[in-house]
């Protein structure tokens, strides 16, 4: 990733544009792979959530509805948030970005407490996988393989997110030294790409935790 | 080393459409070490004037259409043809013999539909069709026959189906051939093909569920005491005694005590050897019996030195002469 | 500014109607509607419409890549008949 | 033989400009970055090679010679375990690759310089991850980690080993996006993507398998690793999981993987051949496309590992008639190179004969995949010694061949020396002998049954066995003779001009070794990859400005 707006005699470019380019399309090609990464997991809930479908909606239901969807709407305000902030670097207004950063990043955090709040409920309720799993019947192997995917995918988007707080605030000491400007924003822009990633996948997942088979 | 036998009609298919590939392979693997030699020869630096580069670029599509659809039609030949061999697999005849084959590490228990059961061997009639209906209790293994040219993948939690028609007599080696940890190799044993008369006599002569050997059969195995002894005959590792001595033979044999003094194993030797572990001398195990006191309650001791009595068919004993004769309970 | 504004209130919109859905037992619209909110996302906050095209190239052979992926890979899981072992394997043990 | 280089070549070139130790460690020059790794490759191959030869060593008896069961179990897991993540899959791309796509390109350097000398070091740390797990406890899974062995029923330290290769594709990927953008944003003017070498298509196709398969393999390893330390989780039977679900998602990355190994390999073959047959790649636009169509065919035929694991019938069949197709542009590509070299002017130096090894052994191996390919033979010959020779055939024999090829080949411009060429056509033939003596009768062992993964085996299989393990004691002979004379020319090599051979290429155009900013001013493309006739015409004008006669 570019760390001036300036190019060095050692970079492979010619023009800066022609390395932010880079620098976007880069980012964009490792969400491709970041899609697979998650792509994985979705496989895995397709197939069982259809084949073992009874134990699997029986696992949804005992997810906590309430704090995913306050959830899914701090997301979708920090991935809002976040946007002005790129947006305030394409005019080279750092001020906003530290604060639209900070903005996001602190809803990132909430997210992440909530979550931790939400892990809390379901140890309490035995409901992490294991000899004493709080549900029983002929669907609760089912319902295990669920948690078993639920609490690794919350726990693979939470790396996620971790990962993302401290790039936004990377990007904010960055910024709070007033490095971008009209010319150069590129990180800006691209740790805007990959918090959008993470808020997308979570409106992926929100569906597939807490809804698909709760009715 | 002598060429693999074709124990069934499907075996020969196999093998004519391994023929095949490899006519296929050769022609092939000659064109192309005959190109090879022949452009060396033909073309070596020095030999030639260098060639006229621009023409040959420009001619080069119509090679490259041929010999991507001659490919491309020889291979969907092979497809089909192989395709239609592999799907029989999956239509196993009405009327086959249904027998059980569980995989467990690192031994394979089978029963017959009369409740004969045996470990790591198989007993099969000729030219009836049989299914075997495998599963696994534990991780994934694989039943393979080489002589009948089949394997199947052995799951825990469902069963799968291996059916064949044997043609021909013989005693042929099956495997376990999915990893399945530490004594992988040793999970082979012996699948015999008797005619309908031998196989009728074996049938009679081996003893159903129930009796005292079964039962001690059985307790041998779900206790772990398998894991450490050896105890088939049929199997390459009987004499495999790394982890603890092997029972096949014990019963009847001198052993010699850490004490120095020998004792004769006989019954009580190894109702007090189950119950209370002996150190023997000289001997270094990689692992170390617990004591079974309290575990086993007498009848299973009882059951379980009737089943080892029968590892040594030499030696006179109480309780039938061999674990294909009845046992005591009978 | 007023496009962040609007992606935000139809993503709130879209989750509102994803819940309500949700609890009239409509699966395949709860679905549509999460994808809706991903391309809201793609669209709106990521704009990839305005990145290099390199970019859109790249994501739409991640988006190929994983239908093969979901497609093939459960392939296998639909079309499998399975015999399960249950207790009453043939193999118990005869004793206890 | 000359001494040390002449001080002014010294000052240029990239291996002496700042040679101290933290200048090495902090490089981002794509050229100092490949030579890290080929530091670090050749350790893990050594290593790899160990497990080999005690493999081997063990087999020369039915009862097993040297080791416990647990310590053959143990020895062939580490010996899959680096020789697929440690040296195969990285190996061409990350050395050969990562010193050659920018000057190929006719570029200073790489798209992302820093991620490059990233992707090195999350690539030692998954190394030593690794060797620690394995040596720090063993593991006996296999490299393949089937579930639920690998997850409730081992002792083994899995978790080490599956976080080392979970970093180590995150690597790859680093690489795998690195290359990518840099071919399609870093091309000198007038470099069109027909102008490109082949060698870089190659690479592509084998960057998108990586960006695009690894990331399964990741999650993959994720799911085995959560299932492992809470002894519960998606694959578990006793809740209903299905232990085959782990397998797909395995082979999704476990196949393409193969293409990642192999595919730079045809990419050094293509270089090769080309230049010692003096003569254009026939066919170029049809062996380019064909790399970039086996990386995408080669997403959609893992389901071929898994013929008698108990998948459905629908699921082989679609999955035997994509396999059929894959090998349909393997099989172009054997032929024009054929193609390529018919009417050339075909030179006899070791890389040609490395790159005529890999040939032949990749067609044997292509050949026999045929074999696996087909349902009703797979069935039998799966999960036998067939299919170790099989992969072992395009493993080792195509891709090292490959491998030492592009070594041999790229030598002189990597080091400024030239090797000792008797010694280095010694080594080739070596191989080849040493290599189909070890392999060839493990396709026969195949036949006849005798299955893979076995510490102890019955006695009608020693003799071959016995023949396998003699074949391998020359194997190991042959490949530590290029270990020592390239270690030797590096001291002792005859100055390397810079162009060797004769070739086309960019990167020949430039100093070997080749200056810090690889051109002296940026190249401007204007002939067609592989264009002789302009390079000799060229040469031979610059030969009349000298006053030397015409030819």
């Amino acid at each position: 990733m570019p760390d001036s707006p300036v190019l060095d005699h050692h970079s492979p470019y010619e023009t800066p544009l022609h390395r932010d380019e880079s620098a976007i399309a880069g980012m964009w090609l490792f969400l491709a792979s970041e899609a697979l990464l998650f792509g994985g997991l979705f496989l895995v809930c397709l197939i069982y959530s259809h084949t073992r479908s009874a134990g699997w909606a029986e696992g949804v239901r005992h997810t906590n509805l309430v704090i995913g969807g306050v959830n899914t709407m701090i997301l979708i305000t920090s991935g809002a948030v976040y946007t002005m902030a790129v947006e305030a670097g394409k005019r080279g207004d750092n001020r906003r970005v530290v604060r639209a950063g900070l903005g996001a990043a602190a809803l990132g955090v909430a997210f992440l407490v909530l979550k931790g709040v939400e892990w809390a409920l379901e140890f309490r309720e035995h409901l992490f996988p294991g000899p004493d799993f709080a549900l029983h019947g002929p669907d609760a192997g089912a319902a295990e393989l669920f948690y078993s995917f639920y609490f690794l995918a919350t726990f693979l988007h939470g790396m996620h997110m971790v990962v993302g707080i401290g790039l936004i605030l990377w990007i904010c000491r960055k910024a709070r030294h007033g490095i971008f400007g009209p010319a150069w924003n590129t990180p800006v822009d691209i740790v805007g790409l990959y918090w959008s990633f993470v808020d997308l996948v979570w409106m992926l997942l929100f569906p597939l935790l807490y809804l698909l088979g709760r009715a | 080393m002598t060429w693999l036998p074709e124990a069934s009609a499907h075996a020969m298919r196999i093998d004519i459409l391994l023929t095949g590939l490899v006519i296929i392979s050769l022609a092939v693997l000659g064109l192309v070490f005959g190109l090879m030699l022949l452009n060396v020869l033909r073309f070596r630096a020095g030999r030639t004037t260098v060639a006229d580069h621009v023409a040959a670029r420009h001619k080069s599509w119509g090679f490259e259409i041929a010999w991507t659809s001659a490919t491309l039609a020889i291979f969907f030949g092979l497809f089909l043809w192989a395709t239609q061999l592999y799907v029989v697999g999956f239509r196993p005849p009405a009327g086959a013999i249904q027998i059980y084959v569980t995989g467990k590490q690192w031994m394979w228990k089978v029963q017959y539909p009369g409740g004969q059961r045996e470990i790591n061997a198989l007993h099969v009639p000729v030219g009836r069709p049989v299914q075997l209906l495998l599963t696994s209790e534990d991780v994934i293994h694989d039943f393979s026959i080489p002589v009948l040219r089949i394997k199947h993948d052995v799951l825990p939690g469902r069963y799968q189906s291996l059916w064949f028609t044997a043609d021909r007599t013989g005693s042929f080696r099956f495997y376990c051939t999915q990893f399945c940890g530490l004594a992988h190799s040793r999970m082979t044993g012996m699948l015999t093909i008797l005619n309908a008369a031998d196989y009728a006599g074996w049938l009679n002569s081996t003893p159903a569920t129930g009796s005292l050997v079964q039962t001690g059969e059985a307790l041998f195995i779900r206790n772990g005491c398998s894991g450490c002894h050896a105890s088939s005959r049929y199997a390459p590792d009987a004499t495999d005694t790394s982890r603890a001595p092997s029972v096949v033979g014990l019963y009847g044999s001198r052993v010699t005590l850490a004490d120095g003094h020998a004792v004769v194993a006989d019954a009580a030797f190894l109702h007090d050897a189950i119950v209370d572990p002996p150190r023997r001398s000289g001997a270094s195990y990689a692992t170390e019996m617990p004591s079974f006191r309290g575990v086993l309650a007498e009848d299973d001791l009882a059951a379980l030195v009737a089943y080892l009595q029968t590892l040594s068919p030499s030696i006179p004993q109480d309780a039938g002469s061999s674990s294909n004769a009845a046992g005591a309970g009978n | 500014m007023a496009r962040i504004a609007t992606c935000w209130t139809m993503l709130v919109l879209l989750l509102a109607a994803e819940l309500v859905a949700a609890r009239a037992g409509l699966g395949a619209v709860v679905c549509v509607l999460a994808v809706l909110m991903v391309l809201v996302i793609v669209l709106g906050f990521m704009q990839i419409l305005r990145a290099p095209p390199l970019a859109i190239i790249f994501a739409l052979g991640g988006l190929f890549w994983l239908a093969i992926l979901l497609a093939l890979g459960s392939l296998d899981s639909f079309t499998r008949t399975t015999v399960p072992v249950h207790d009453t394997a043939p193999y118990a043990p005869a004793v206890r | 033989m000359s001494g040390t280089p002449s001080p002014a070549v010294q000052q240029r070139s990239y291996l002496w400009q700042d040679g101290t130790l933290r200048s090495w460690l902090l490089t981002r020059d794509h050229k100092r970055i490949g030579l890290l790794y080929l530091g670090s490759i050749t350790a893990f191959f050594v290593l790899g090679s160990i497990g080999a030869a005690l493999v081997r060593l063990q087999l020369l008896e039915p009862t097993g010679a040297i080791l416990s069961d647990a310590t053959y179990n143990r020895m062939f897991t580490m010996h899959g375990v680096v020789m697929v993540w440690l040296f195969l899959v990285p190996s061409i791309p990350v050395t050969l690759g990562n010193f050659l796509v920018p000057l190929m390109l006719g570029a200073r350097d790489l798209a992302f310089p820093r991620l490059n000398l990233l992707s090195w070091y999350l690539f030692v740390a998954s190394g030593l991850l690794v060797v620690y797990g394995l040596f720090r406890g063993g593991l006996e899974t296999g490299w393949t980690f089937y579930t639920p062995l690998s997850s409730e029923y081992t002792q083994g330290r899995v978790l080490p080993v599956v976080l080392g290769v979970f970093l180590n594709g995150f690597s790859s990927i680093a690489t795998g996006v690195n290359f990518i953008v840099s071919i399609h944003q870093l091309r000198a003017p007038g470099m069109t993507w027909y102008r490109l070498p082949l060698m870089l298509w190659a690479l592509y196709a084998t960057s998108v398998i990586f960006v695009l398969a690894t990331p399964v393999l990741a999650i993959t390893l994720l799911l085995l690793a959560f299932e492992h330390l809470f002894r519960v989780g998606v694959f578990d039977p006793t809740l209903g999981g299905d232990p085959l679900l782990f397998q797909q998602l395995f082979w999704f990355y476990s196949h393409p993987a193969v293409y990642i190994m192999i595919l730079p390999g045809m990419g050094v073959v293509s270089e090769i051949v080309s230049t010692f047959s003096h003569k254009p790649v026939f066919g170029y636009r049809f062996v380019a496309w064909s790399s970039v169509s086996i990386a995408a065919i080669g997403f959609i035929v893992w389901g071929h590992h898994m013929f008698v694991a108990g998948t459905s019938l629908y699921s082989a069949i679609v999955f035997s008639m994509f396999s059929f197709f894959v090998s349909v542009p393997s099989a172009i590509k054997v032929f024009n190179w054929l193609g390529t070299m018919h009417g050339g002017s075909i030179r006899l130096d070791a890389p040609m004969l490395y790159a005529m090894g890999f040939i032949g052994l990749f067609t044997v191996g292509g050949l026999t995949g045929l074999f696996l390919a087909s349902l009703a033979s797979d069935v039998h010959l799966t999960q036998t010694y067939f299919v170790v020779a099989h992969f072992h055939y395009i493993m080792v024999g195509g891709m090292v061949s490959a491998y030492f090829g592009g070594l041999h080949y790229w030598w002189p411009k990597i080091t400024g020396r030239m090797y000792p060429e008797i010694w280095g056509r010694v080594a080739a033939a070596l191989i080849f002998f040493g290599f189909n003596l070890t392999f060839f009768p493990q396709f026969i062992l195949g036949y006849e049954g005798m299955p893979r993964r076995y510490a102890t085996y019955p006695a009608q299989f020693q003799v071959l066995n016995v023949l396998s393990s003699a074949g391998a004691g020359i194997l190991a002979v042959a490949y530590l003779l290029p270990l020592i004379y390239f270690t030797w020319s590096l001291f002792r090599g005859a100055q390397a001009p810079d162009n060797p051979w004769g070739a086309t290429g960019l990167e020949w155009q430039t100093a070997s070794p080749p200056p810090v900013e690889n051109f002296a001013e940026t190249p401007v493309v204007t002939t067609d990859a592989y264009d002789y006739a302009a390079r000799d015409g060229r040469a031979d004008a610059a030969r009349v400005d000298e006053g030397a006669p015409h030819a």
